[in-house]
């Protein structure tokens, strides 16, 4: 196991230290391990959390600040945080105003928040959860855990991020969240495994000739093995599912968001954003806005994901709107 | 007469924290082949923090002993993990209420109420592949030969966990992240349902100890 | 070769229509390959271009917009651009008060921008130089080829846009590059080698417990090649020569910034930070600005490097004033 | 008489070319070792460009013909070995000026140009282990045969140039990538005095074809 960490049981609680000693402007961390935003609670400000396992770095503690998240909750590497983080989050955002929890849907990140939610409820705070779960990698359905929530999640902390901070109640940031879950899909591929500290070694094994369609986020193996391709031939096989199952047509406008994992280099991720700008233009697909860069990763997985949201007027304004975050920032 | 007291559960719970630590890799290898390669650190992680705690102190009763694993797992593991085991230990303790010790259908009740809580929070059906397939057949097993006694239940609760466990390899998953693999997933040993096998494995081998 | 590429001789023209494609509101793509600054030529602004190969995504063309460089000139990978770019960049970006050339001090850097300077004056552009050589692991000598230009380009690229933005001129923007140059130190390492893509292998072959220490960013094999060590007792054996070498002392000002290479994730590089932090704590320097992330890379070498910047009251606003450009952003 | 004209300097080009592209793994792979692994590629993306340029038309003179060389790596190059060896063609161009055709001396007269606007460009000095290396040497043996004709002399350089390149493998570099290696660059046989060989390899032969 190649990294720059002193240990694996340290590397996330070193790595929230550094994140705090860099942009002790923006965030502050609270126990047990929570990054909060500067100055919350705002009063009467909506608050926004999210949370989900280490190893997604930036998201989601990079996405702390004015116009987006006010708190993360960062779990163990790849392993859903613990209610006490979201309960904590809570209520130390809450403006009176109450609370939305962003929730990637996994089976553990579910649980975990439902059981915070109750407790928060509990104390007397209002929280509404949103699920995220635009993988389309997954077959959705009723009877399995359904989509995972992966790239989308990054584009809903910030439009509903800039809804709460134009001072929108919880019922308007809520819905907001929902219309965004409903109008985004992504698919995300690997060249590399990655490498769980605790666990030492990659998580699986993959030959120089291979790659996997359909991954998640947490170095598990994807829906399928294939030859290795090229940037057009991969952009081709995640973009497919994306524009058929969001029903992408002809007149849209689009955000689309070209993510690397972790350890592909951003020319690589502009190669693919270029196939990406072709295949929308094919469709009739107007591209409005775009996001390139390494935002929701997998360790130091080799690989990226795509993710296309469709865009309302709204979405727009709110995309645009100020954001000063570690990870995204613009108009301030 | 009374079988199960508070010694017999911090051997059960010591046991079950010990086989953990020991088989951490094991079960954080099943999980890589299916999942995020982290079942058996995160299960280690939240035994290790149990163990701490109750070695601080006094837990007179059956129920404040489990509330506290329960509490503790809850707090420490995280995961889809953390809350079903939370949850079944807390079911556990509402059941034990505050006696001091319970025989062998009190135990059973409580079990099978820890089964409801997993299946309450998780919202697994048998054969979706996790640790409810582990678990229920164990239950049954336990029922069915509750009268004997509580030793032989334990026997074949666990012989009856590991049954299940392997039944249900064969299986695509249809809950937790195995599900994502689709057929992947089939042939590949569910590490949930193997932890819930050492658990009843731990609890058959605490109270024979006892 | 794992990479999301089409081809290796496609892949800078590709990675380019791509950013173009992503960026058109910043940037305009003139021929031979030079990335221009969306609204250049500025009447009576001193253009500020850089260059060089390939490879080290985001630098340079992801500099360039408002308050930055004005046009960048990206060669093939990890090969100087060649005169022609750099002339067209001049002659793009003049807008009568003449062109800034800010050169990584490399041979082939050093010697295609001399010819481009030379063709450029010939044409009657004022042009200037200012050479970036801020490697610590390597010895400065007369009798060399230098210390090599590494991640104290991007700060002074940032540093001086800012104030060519703000109206200086060719003599003051030239003298606060130097300036800048003077006060920077850098020193990187790497985990792991990288495959320039038309070569096909990895530049060097590494042992799974070893790390090259003092490499420079063209997937080179560094000074000396030593056991795979800590976060910690990396950062310190890379921080120990910047500051010795700096001379940075109690009560200097710092920028602080921590470059990942290209393939390792910023969950490493806080946890470097954090190193980084306490011991310019230790030594009585204050980390006034810091900069956190992937700037300046190695294709997809995992590694950093760390830069450390001896700021004065001057630099710090030039540092904070709006930038506008697709790698750095912010008050605009 | 003349012994060096149009076809025989195409000729030269050409198999330069030729011989690059054929060992372009080989001179990207000694790059590898003390640069950047991109040597033979810079090489022979440049010569690739000289070889179409030339093709595309009439060029009357010795010196026109150089020039377009020149030119040629200059833009298609970049790196060091751009303005070097484009700075080597340029020098041979002016030196050859509007002649269709030179001799023995008028060739060495051009080529020890070339040899000092490549150390005018580069500063490089003797055992800085760079192409100079193997130039300098190579004309030092040229004009000492130049006498005895050009093909002698030929031979002679293209022998120096592979001693001179041989004899600095063991050096540290002074100019150059190499440089920052500083002891690990010994025993490294140089990139560009490979193919600075090769130049003077290709000359020979192509004139010797002739
Ligand atoms: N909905 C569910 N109901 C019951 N058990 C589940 C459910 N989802 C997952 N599990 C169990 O949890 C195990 C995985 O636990 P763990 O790896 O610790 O959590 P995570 O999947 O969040 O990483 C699975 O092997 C499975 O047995
Ligand atoms: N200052 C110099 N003078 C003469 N030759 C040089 C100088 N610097 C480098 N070289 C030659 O250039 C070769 C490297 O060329 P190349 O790899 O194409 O360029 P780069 O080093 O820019 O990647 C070296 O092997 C050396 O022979
Ligand atoms: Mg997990
Ligand atoms: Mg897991
Ligand atoms: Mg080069
Ligand atoms: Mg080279």
């Amino acid at each position: 196991m190649k990294k720059l960490i002193n240990a694996p049981d340290t590397v996330v609680d070193e790595a929230l230290a550094g994140m705090l000693a860099a942009h002790g402007d923006l965030i502050k961390v609270i126990e047990p391990n929570v990054v909060v935003r500067a100055d919350a609670p705002r009063p009467g400000k909506v608050g926004v959390i999210s949370g989900g396992g280490s190893g997604h770095e930036p998201m989601h503690g990079g996405f702390v600040g004015m116009g987006m998240l006010d708190a993360a909750c960062p779990g163990a590497v790849f392993t859903s945080p613990v209610p006490d983080q979201m309960l904590a989050a809570t209520k130390a955002v809450d403006g009176g105003a109450g609370v939305l929890h962003i929730v990637k849907n996994y089976t553990g990140d579910i649980m975990n928040f439902e059981l915070a939610a109750e407790l928060a409820q509990a104390e007397g705070i209002e929280v509404s959860s949103v699920v995220i779960a635009d993988d389309v990698a997954v077959q959705d359905s009723l009877y399995t855990a359904g989509r995972r929530g992966v790239g989308g999640t990054v584009l809903a902390e910030k439009i509903v991020g800039a809804a709460a901070e134009a001072g929108q109640d919880l019922a308007v940031v809520t819905a907001l969240c929902q219309r965004v879950q409903d109008n985004v899909r992504s698919m995300g591929m690997a060249l590399t495994s990655c490498t769980v500290p605790a666990a030492g070694k990659p998580t699986f094994e993959i030959g120089d000739d291979e790659m996997e369609i359909g991954i998640g986020i947490h170095g598990e193996p994807g829906r399928e093995r294939r030859k290795l391709g090229t940037a057009d031939e991969i952009t081709e096989a995640l973009m497919g599912p994306i524009l058929d199952d969001g029903g992408f047509a002809s007149g849209d406008r689009a955000l689309a968001f070209v993510n690397g994992m972790g350890g592909t280099p951003l020319i690589e991720l502009y190669v693919v954003y270029n196939k990406v700008a072709q295949m929308c233009a094919d469709r009739g697909v107007t591209i409005e806005r775009n996001l390139v860069g390494s935002y929701i990763t997998s360790l130091e997985m080799a690989g990226c994901s795509i993710t296309l949201l469709k865009l309302d007027d709204e979405m727009i304004r709110l995309w645009d709107a100020p954001v000063n975050t570690a990870a995204l920032r613009w108009g301030a | 007469m009374s079988d199960f007291d508070g010694a017999a559960f911090t051997r059960f719970v010591t046991t079950f924290a010990d086989r953990l630590h020991e088989r951490r890799e094991e079960l954080t290898q099943l999980d890589s082949a299916v999942g995020d390669a982290d079942h058996g650190i995160n299960m280690d992680r939240g035994f290790t923090a149990v163990r701490a705690k109750l070695g601080e102190g006094a837990t007179e009763t059956l129920g404040a002993a489990a509330k506290l694993v329960g509490m503790t797992l809850i707090s420490t593991v995280g995961g889809a993990s953390g809350p079903l085991y939370g949850t079944f230990f807390l079911r556990l303790a509402t059941a034990f209420g505050d006696e001091a010790a319970t025989d062998a259908v009190g135990l059973g009740t409580a079990l099978r109420a820890g089964l409801e809580g997993v299946r309450q929070r998780g919202k697994a059906e048998l054969d979706d592949k996790t640790m409810v397939d582990a678990m229920a057949p164990a239950l049954d097993a336990y029922d069915a030969t509750a009268g004997d006694g509580i030793r032989p239940a334990l026997s074949g609760a666990a012989a009856a966990a590991a049954t299940g466990r392997d039944r249900v390899t064969p299986l695509v998953a249809r809950k937790g992240r195995a599900s994502y693999l689709g057929e992947r997933a089939m042939g590949h040993q569910d590490p949930g349902a193997t932890s819930t096998t050492i658990l009843f494995e731990s609890l058959r081998d605490a109270v024979a100890a006892g």
